[in-house]
C-alpha cells in the first residue's frame, strides 16, 4: 500500500542556510510516527514545508488519503493543504484569543462548511442545519478531548494544558487523516503528559487517524511511536522503531553533542 | 505571470524614460529646478517623518499628535520671536532663542503627551492608542486655536538671506538651502545617536523586544520618553524651518504636513531612519516632477499611487526589513 | 486616599503644566499689529485646574490599575448582562422601540435631522466594524465607499432619474465591487501599511471626484438630489425628514440584524480567526484571500448604502464631505464604542455624533472637549465603552 | 434595570429641555449662518460681526416693526452636510429670516430647508453664479456681486489694462476658487486675444508650492490669476517673488483685505485683486469701522459691511411689507433702496445686488489701493 504521506528529497534553504537537506520520510496509515532531533534541527521547518506555510526549495510531498488516489501538495496554500486532510498544531500555542473554546473548534469545521455571504446573512434552512451540525460536531470533539466543561470560556482563560489539548481539538475538527502535532507535551506536567499519551493512542485507534509528532519528551516518544525519524542539521540521520533508534550510534552522537536535558 | 509583469514594467519604464530624457534635454534648467524643489519638499517631509518613524519604531504607534508637536514648535518660535522683537533684541539672538525655545517646548509637549495619552495604554489594544493619539491631536489643535487665534499669522523668516548665496537664490532660496542642510545634519546626528550612544543602543533593544530589554536592566519607560523627546525636537526644528519657508502658520498646519510625512515614513519603511529620509525624498521629488511635467491636480493621486505600487512590491517599504513570520 | 505625597505630586504636575502652557496660553501675540498681551490670570487658573485634574486623573488611574489586578479579563459589560436577562430585555427593547418611534414626532426637526446623521454613522460604524473590529484590518480609507454610494445615487439620479429605492441596491452592489477591487491589491499588506494604503485610496477617490468635472461636477458638487419618494406623494420638508428617519431606522435594524448574523456565522468566525492569528487561521483551512476580501467588500457595501442615505438627506454633495477626517471619525466610532461589539458601535456612534451637536452649548470649546474625551475614554476604557462578548452556546446533556 | 429607565427618562427630559423650540414671542428672530470655526472662520466671523452690529443699531432704534430683534447664530464649518443640520436647527428655533451662508456650497445645500420653510435668505458672501442665475433659489438674495461679474471685470482688466497676452490660471480646487477660474477661462475665450497657457489646481494647505511656481515661470505667463483664498495665495506670491518669476499675480475677492497683505508682507506689493467697490468715503462705512474698532480692537474683516447690509435690507423689506411675511417681503426686496455702508444698493430680479459692484485693487506699500 502507498504511504499516506510520502516526502521525497525535501530541501529548504533560507538565504544560504540549508534548514532541510534532502529529507525523505514516509508515513503509513494508522502509524504514530515521531520526528525527533536536537533543537534547531529543522523539525518545525519540516512541518511548515508540508503544510504550505513555506514553499520548499526542492522535493516532493505526496499524500494518499485513505480510499483516494495520490496527489502532490506542491504549490498549495496552507488552507488547501488542510482541506486535503492534513491538520496541525503549533509549538507555541496559537489559539484564537478573541473566541470561545467552542468557536475555536468550530473554526476547524470551516473548510467543511459552505455558508457564503448570503447564506450567513439570510441563513436559509440548509445553512441553519449546517451550522447546527457543526456546533454539535465541535461539541462532540470537545467531549472526546475532555474540554466540554470549558465550552463557553474564552480560549485565553484556559489552563495551559487545556490550551494544548484545545489545539488538538481544533485540528481534529478539520477532519484530517493525518495529524501533525508540534511538541504537544511541551510545558505539561507528568500527569498531563500521561493523559496526552492516552489521548493520542485513543485517537489513532478510534478516529482512524495517523499521527506525526515532533516531541522532545523522549519517554513519551518511545512509548507512543511506531516509527521514529531522526533529523539533525536538516539531514535525516536515522529511522526505525524506538528500539532501533535508541541504539543507533548516529543518534547518540547527535544528542550527546546537544545539551542533553531533553534527551 | 512574472514575465508579463516584467515586460509591462520594462515597457513603461522605457516609454517614460524616453519621454523623460527628451524633456530633460529640451529644458535642463527646468528639470534642475524641479529636482531642487523636490529636494526641498522632501527635506521638509523628512524633518517631520523622522519623529514619526522613531516613535513608531519603538512602540508601533502612529503618533497622530506628532504633527501638532511640530505646529507647537513653530507657534512657540513665533511667540518668542515676537516678544523679543518687541523688546528690541538683536535679530540673530532672537533667531537662536526662538529655535531653542521651540525645541525645548516641543520636547516638553512630546514628553507630556506621551505620559498622558500613551503610557496608560501601553498594554491596551494598539488601535486604542491610535484613537487616543487622534484625540490628543484634536485637543492640541483646539487648545492652540483658542489660546491664540484661528487665523493664519505671518511668520517672518528667522533665516536671513545669505549674501554668499545671492547668485543662486533664484534657483533655491537661503531658507530652502538651510532646510536641506539641516535635514542632512539631523539625519546624521540621529544616526550617530542611535548607532553609537548608550541611549541609542537601549532604544534599539527596546524596539526589538520590550520585555527582554527590561530584563536586561533597561528602563523602558525612560527610553520611550527619550524617543518622544528626540522625535519632538526634530519636529520643532522642522516646524521653525518650514514656517520660515511658507511664511505663515496657524493651528491647523500640523495635520496636512503630518499626514504627508507619515506617508513618507511608511514609504521608506517605518521604523527606519534612513528609510524616513529616503521615503520623504522619493515622495517630494516625485510630486515635484509630476506637478512639473503633468498636472498638479493629481499630484496627491500620483503620490499615493507610488506608495501603493511600492508597498505592493515591497510590503515593508523601501528600506523596511521584511519581517519573516515566525511560526 | 489623598495623601500628602499625592498632593505634592499634583502640585509639581500643576507647576509643570504652568511652565508648559506659558508661552501659548499666557502670551498672546498679534503679528499684524505687533502687539503682545500677557494674560497672567490664565496662568493662575491653569495651575489650579491642573492641580485638581491631576489629582482626579491619578486617582482614577490608580483605581483602574487595582481593578485590573483583582479581576479577570472576562467580566461581561453590564449592558450585555441586562440584555441576556429575559426579564429586563423585553421591557428594555420595548422602551427603546417606543422611544425611537415617537422621537421625530416629539422633538423638533433639527433633532430628527441630527439623529438621522447619527444613525447613518451607526450603519457606517457597523460596516467598518466588520473590517476593523472583526477582521482586524485597519482601514483608514473607509470614506471612499461612502463617497461611492453618495455619488452613485447623485449621478444616477441626475443622468437617468434613478430613484432612491433603486439606487440603494445598485450602490450596494457597486460598493461591494469597489471593496473587492480596492481590497485585492492590498491583501499582502499588514497592519499600518494597510492603513496607509487604504487612506491613499480614500484620498484618490476624493481627488478624482474633485478634479474630474465632466463626471462628478467637480468641487461644485451635485445639488437637488431628491429625497426618497413616498408613493409619489409630496411629504414636504418636515415630512420627508421624518420619512428618511424611518428609512434609516429600518436600514439600521437591517444592518444590526445582518451584521449580528454574520458575526456568529462561519464567515464571522473566520474573520475573528484572521484577526487573532493569520498563520493559525490559514492552517485551519481558512482561505485568507477570500476571507479578507469578503470583509472588505461587505464593509464597503454598508458604507455605500450609508452614502445613498447621506446624499438623499443632504440633497447636496461635494467632495469636501469625504475627506480623511470622515474616515477617522468612523474609526473613532468603532474603537470608542468597542471594537467587534455591535452594541458598542451603536453606542459609540450615538455618543460621538450627537455629543458634538449638543456640545454646541459650549460652542468653541466643543472640539477641545471632544478631543479630551477621546483620550479619557481610551485611557480608562481601552476596550471601548462596551466590550464585545461572544455568543454562548447551550447544550443539553447529550444522551449516551 | 431601574437605573436604565431612569437614565432614559433623564435623557428624554434633557432632550425636551434642549429642544423646546423658541416660541415666537415679542421678538423677531434673525438667523445668521456661516463658518465661524476652522480655517475659513475669519470670513464668517467678519460677516457675523456685521450682522451683530447691525442688529444692535436697529434694536437701539426700536427694532423692526416695533419689535426687538434676536440673533440666532449657526456654524456650518463650511461643510454642506453640517449646514443642512444647521439650517434645520435655525428653522426649528424659530428663525424668521436668514443671513447666510458664507460658503456657496453650504448656501446651496441649506437653502432647500429655508425654501421649504419659506424664509428669505440674504447672503453676505456666497458668490456662486448658480444661486441666482438658475432660478432654483427664488428666496435668495445677496449683498455681494456674483462671480461671473467679477470674472468679466478681471478678464477685461487683464486684457485691456495689463495688456497681457499669456495668462496662467491657478486655483485651489475648491468650489469657490475653481469656479472663479473656470468663469475666467470662459470669459477669456469669449474675449479672445489672450492665451491661457496654464490651468491648474493646487492642494490647499500644502507646505511647498515650488513646483507650480516653476511651472508658471516656464509657461512665461505675464499674468497669473488665482482662484482661492489668501493663505495659499500668500505662499505662492512669496515663492514667485523669491524665484524671481516675472508675472503679475491677480486674485479675486478671496485675497482682498488685510488678511492677505499682512500674511504676504513685503512680497504683497504689486499684487492685483478684485474686490467690492471701495466705499470708505461713505459716512456710514466710516462710522461702522470706528464701531468695530471700538468693540473688537481691530479693523473690520472682509464681509463685515456685507453682513451689515444684509440686515439692513431685511429690515427695510419688512418695514415696507408691513409684516414679517416672506412673500410680501420678497416683493418688497425688489423695490427697496438701501443706504448701506456699501453705498446705495438694491436687488435685481435674480436677487443679485445692484450698486455694489467690484473694482480692481493693487497692493502698494502693503495696502490695497483701488486702481480703476
Amino acid at each position: 500500500m502507498e504511504p499516506i504521506l510520502n516526502v521525497k528529497n525535501l530541501t529548504m534553504t533560507f538565504g544560504g542556510l540549508k534548514a532541510l537537506d534532502n529529507v525523505n520520510i514516509a508515513i503509513e496509515k494508522g502509524q504514530i510516527a515521531a520526528l525527533i532531533g536536537p533543537n534547531g534541527a529543522g523539525k518545525t521547518t519540516f512541518f511548515n514545508c508540508i503544510t504550505g506555510i513555506y514553499e520548499p526549495s526542492k522535493g516532493q510531498v505526496t499524500i494518499t488519503p485513505p480510499g483516494k488516489s495520490s496527489q502532490t501538495l506542491k504549490g498549495l496554500k496552507p488552507n488547501q493543504v488542510t482541506e486535503r486532510g492534513l491538520a496541525r498544531t503549533f509549538q507555541n500555542i496559537r489559539l484564537f484569543q478573541g473566541m470561545t473554546v467552542l468557536e475555536n473548534v468550530m473554526i476547524g469545521r470551516h473548510c467543511r462548511m459552505n455558508a457564503g455571504i448570503f447564506g450567513a446573512m439570510i441563513r436559509p434552512k440548509s445553512q441553519k442545519s449546517e451550522e447546527k451540525k457543526a456546533t454539535y460536531a465541535s461539541y462532540e470533539i470537545l467531549e472526546k478531548i475532555g474540554l466540554e466543561k470549558y465550552v463557553n470560556e474564552m480560549a485565553v482563560n484556559l489552563p495551559y494544558g487545556a490550551q494544548r489539548r484545545l489545539e488538538i481539538a481544533r485540528a481534529l475538527a478539520t477532519d484530517p487523516f493525518l495529524l501533525l502535532l508540534d511538541e504537544p507535551a511541551a510545558g505539561m506536567n507528568p500527569q498531563e503528559t500521561k493523559e496526552l499519551d492516552d489521548l493520542i493512542i485513543w485517537l489513532r485507534d478510534n478516529e482512524d487517524l495517523s499521527i506525526l509528532l515532533i516531541e522532545h519528551d523522549m519517554k513519551l516518544v518511545m512509548s507512543l511511536s511506531d516509527r521514529i525519524h531522526v533529523v539533525d542539521y536538516g539531514k535525516k540521520i536515522a529511522e526505525g522503531t524506538p528500539k532501533e533508534v535508541k541504539s543507533n550510534p548516529e543518534v547518540i552522537k547527535a544528542y550527546l553533542g546537544d545539551d542533553s536535558d531533553d534527551a | 505571470m512574472r514575465w508579463i509583469y516584467i515586460t509591462i514594467g520594462v515597457a513603461i519604464t522605457g516609454v517614460l524614460g524616453f519621454l523623460g530624457i527628451r524633456e530633460v534635454v529640451s529644458d535642463p534648467v527646468y528639470f534642475l529646478e524641479l529636482l531642487l524643489g523636490g529636494l526641498t519638499r522632501g527635506s521638509i517631509y523628512a524633518l517631520i517623518a523622522l519623529g514619526y518613524t522613531m516613535v513608531y519604531g519603538i512602540i508601533q504607534l502612529i503618533n497622530f499628535a506628532h504633527g501638532e508637536i511640530y505646529m507647537i514648535g513653530a507657534m512657540t518660535a513665533l511667540i518668542v520671536a515676537s516678544v523679543l522683537g518687541l523688546w528690541g533684541w538683536n535679530a540673530g539672538v532672537i533667531a537662536i532663542l526662538a529655535v531653542v525655545f521651540a525645541v525645548v517646548y516641543s520636547c516638553a509637549y512630546g514628553f507630556t503627551v506621551e505620559k498622558i495619552a500613551y503610557k496608560p495604554l501601553r498594554n491596551a489594544p494598539r488601535l486604542s492608542a491610535l484613537i487616543s493619539a487622534i484625540g490628543m491631536s484634536l485637543f492640541l489643535q483646539n487648545y492652540v486655536m483658542l489660546a491664540q487665534t484661528p487665523e493664519f499669522m505671518p511668520f517672518r523668516s528667522l533665516i536671513p538671506d545669505f549674501a554668499f548665496w545671492e547668485p543662486y537664490a533664484h534657483i533655491m532660496s537661503s531658507v530652502e538651502l538651510t532646510i536641506i542642510v539641516t535635514t542632512v545634519i539631523v539625519m546624521v546626528l540621529l544616526g550617530i545617536l542611535i548607532k553609537f550612544t548608550r541611549i541609542g543602543k537601549a532604544m534599539r533593544a527596546t524596539a526589538q523586544d520590550k520585555v527582554m530589554a527590561a530584563l536586561l536592566g533597561i528602563n523602558v519607560n525612560q527610553v520611550i520618553s527619550t524617543t518622544f523627546v528626540v522625535g519632538s525636537a526634530t519636529a520643532a526644528i522642522g516646524g521653525v524651518l518650514i514656517a520660515c519657508h511658507v511664511g505663515q502658520i496657524n493651528f491647523f498646519i500640523g495635520f496636512l504636513a503630518g499626514l504627508k510625512a507619515f506617508i513618507a515614513a511608511v514609504l521608506g519603511g517605518i521604523g527606519s531612519i534612513p528609510g524616513a529620509v529616503l521615503g520623504s525624498l522619493v515622495l517630494g521629488i516625485s510630486e515635484s516632477f509630476f506637478t512639473g511635467y503633468f498636472w498638479s491636480e493629481y499630484e496627491d493621486v500620483f503620490a499615493f499611487s507610488i506608495l501603493v505600487i511600492i508597498l505592493i512590491f515591497r510590503p515593508s517599504g523601501i528600506l523596511g526589513k521584511h519581517e519573516a513570520q515566525k511560526v | 486616599m489623598v495623601t500628602i505625597k499625592k498632593i505634592k505630586q499634583a502640585f509639581f504636575i500643576a507647576l509643570w503644566f504652568m511652565v508648559l502652557t506659558f508661552p501659548i496660553m499666557v502670551i498672546k501675540v498679534n503679528t499684524i499689529t505687533d502687539t503682545v498681551v500677557f494674560r497672567w490670570s490664565y496662568l493662575f487658573w491653569n495651575g489650579i485646574g491642573t492641580f485638581f485634574a491631576s489629582l482626579t486623573w491619578n486617582y482614577f488611574l490608580h483605581l483602574k490599575e487595582n481593578k485590573q489586578k483583582t479581576e479577570t479579563s472576562d467580566d461581561i459589560p453590564m449592558v450585555h448582562q441586562l440584555l441576556q436577562n429575559d426579564r429586563f430585555r423585553i421591557p428594555f427593547l420595548i422602551a427603546l422601540a417606543v422611544f425611537f418611534l415617537i422621537y421625530p414626532f416629539v422633538f423638533p426637526m433639527y433633532h430628527t435631522s441630527i439623529m438621522i446623521s447619527a444613525l447613518v454613522y451607526v450603519m457606517l460604524g457597523l460596516g467598518l466594524n466588520i473590517v476593523v473590529g472583526l477582521a482586524g484590518l485597519l482601514d483608514l480609507g473607509y470614506v471612499a465607499f461612502y463617497c461611492v454610494g453618495a455619488y452613485a445615487y447623485a449621478l444616477l439620479n441626475l443622468h437617468f432619474g434613478v430613484s432612491f429605492w433603486l439606487a440603494l441596491p445598485i450602490s450596494a452592489v457597486l460598493g461591494f465591487m469597489f471593496g473587492t477591487l480596492l481590497g485585492y491589491p492590498v491583501l499582502r499588506l499588514r497592519g499600518d501599511y494597510l492603513a496607509i494604503v487604504t487612506l491613499g485610496f480614500g484620498e484618490i477617490i476624493r481627488i478624482i471626484m474633485e478634479n474630474w468635472d465632466d463626471f462628478s461636477n467637480g468641487p461644485r458638487g451635485i445639488s437637488n438630489i431628491p429625497p426618497p419618494n413616498f408613493f409619489g406623494i409630496d411629504l414636504g420638508q418636515h415630512g420627508s425628514v421624518i420619512y428618511i428617519y424611518f428609512i434609516v431606522i429600518a436600514l439600521v435594524l437591517m444592518t444590526i440584524f445582518f451584521v449580528g448574523r454574520l458575526e456568529n456565522s462561519r464567515l464571522g468566525r473566520a474573520w475573528i480567526a484572521l484577526r487573532d492569528d493569520e498563520v493559525a487561521c490559514q492552517a485551519m483551512g481558512i482561505d485568507k484571500v477570500k476571507t479578507k476580501l469578503t470583509a472588505f467588500a461587505l464593509g464597503a457595501t454598508w458604507a455605500s448604502i450609508g452614502g445613498v442615505v447621506f446624499a438623499a438627506k443632504t440633497s447636496y454633495i461635494n467632495p469636501m464631505s469625504f475627506t480623511i477626517w470622515e474616515s477617522i471619525t468612523i474609526l473613532c466610532v468603532v474603537v470608542i464604542g468597542g471594537m467587534g461589539s455591535a452594541i458598542g458601535v451603536i453606542a459609540g456612534a450615538l455618543v460621538l455624533i450627537l455629543l458634538p451637536e449638543y456640545l454646541r452649548a459650549v460652542a468653541e470649546y466643543r472640539m477641545l472637549v471632544f478631543g479630551a474625551l477621546q483620550v479619557i475614554v481610551m485611557v480608562f476604557k481601552p476596550d471601548g465603552l462596551i466590550k464585545s462578548v461572544r455568543k454562548t452556546y447551550k447544550f443539553k446533556k447529550v444522551e449516551e | 434595570m431601574k437605573s436604565i429607565f431612569k437614565a432614559l427618562a433623564i435623557a428624554a427630559l434633557a432632550m425636551v429641555v434642549f429642544a423646546v423650540p423658541g416660541f415666537a414671542g415679542d421678538t423677531i428672530k434673525i438667523g445668521s449662518a456661516g463658518v465661524i470655526s476652522g480655517d475659513l472662520a475669519p470670513y464668517g466671523i467678519s460677516a457675523l460681526r456685521g450682522v451683530e452690529i447691525a442688529i444692535e443699531d436697529l434694536n437701539a432704534k426700536g427694532g423692526i416693526l416695533g419689535k426687538q430683534i434676536e440673533l440666532l447664530v449657526g456654524d456650518d464649518v463650511c461643510k454642506p452636510e453640517v449646514s443642512v443640520n444647521m439650517a434645520t436647527k435655525l428653522v426649528s428655533d424659530g428663525a424668521q429670516m436668514i443671513v447666510g451662508h458664507v460658503c456657496s456650497g453650504c448656501t446651496i445645500a441649506a437653502n432647500k430647508i429655508y425654501k421649504d420653510a419659506n424664509l428669505l435668505v440674504v447672503s453676505p458672501a456666497s458668490t456662486n453664479d448658480d444661486l441666482t442665475l438658475t432660478g432654483e433659489h427664488p428666496n435668495f438674495f445677496r449683498t455681494i456681486a456674483y462671480d461671473g461679474a467679477q470674472a468679466t471685470l478681471m478678464t477685461n482688466f487683464v486684457k485691456n489694462e495689463l495688456k497681457a497676452k499669456k495668462v496662467a490660471l491657478i486655483h485651489d480646487k475648491g468650489d469657490y476658487g475653481k469656479g472663479q477660474m473656470e468663469l475666467a477661462q470662459a470669459a477669456f475665450e469669449k474675449l479672445g486675444g489672450v492665451e491661457i497657457v496654464l490651468l491648474e489646481g493646487v492642494t490647499t494647505g500644502a507646505v511647498d508650492f515650488s513646483a507650480i511656481v516653476q511651472k508658471i515661470k516656464r509657461s512665461e505667463a505675464e499674468v497669473t490669476m488665482w482662484g482661492g483664498y489668501h493663505s495659499d495665495a500668500s505662499k505662492i506670491v512669496q515663492l514667485l517673488k523669491k524665484k524671481r518669476v516675472d508675472t503679475i499675480f491677480f486674485g479675486g475677492d478671496g485675497i482682498i483685505g488685510d488678511n492677505f497683505t499682512n500674511l504676504a508682507g513685503k512680497y504683497a506689493d504689486g499684487v492685483y485683486a478684485t474686490g467690492p467697490n471701495d466705499t470708505s468715503s461713505n459716512p456710514l462705512y466710516q462710522e461702522l469701522a470706528a464701531k468695530h474698532q471700538k468693540k473688537y480692537g481691530e479693523d473690520p474683516g472682509t464681509f463685515f459691511y456685507n453682513g451689515y447690509a444684509c440686515v439692513q435690507a431685511l429690515s427695510m423689506a419688512a418695514e415696507k411689507a408691513g409684516a414679517i411675511d416672506s412673500d410680501k417681503m420678497k416683493a418688497a426686496m425688489y423695490e427697496i433702496k438701501v443706504d448701506s455702508p456699501l453705498g446705495p444698493i438694491g436687488f435685481d430680479k435674480n436677487g443679485d445686488v445692484i450698486g455694489a459692484g467690484f473694482s480692481v485693487y493693487k497692493v502698494m506699500d502693503g495696502k490695497y489701493k483701488q486702481v480703476n
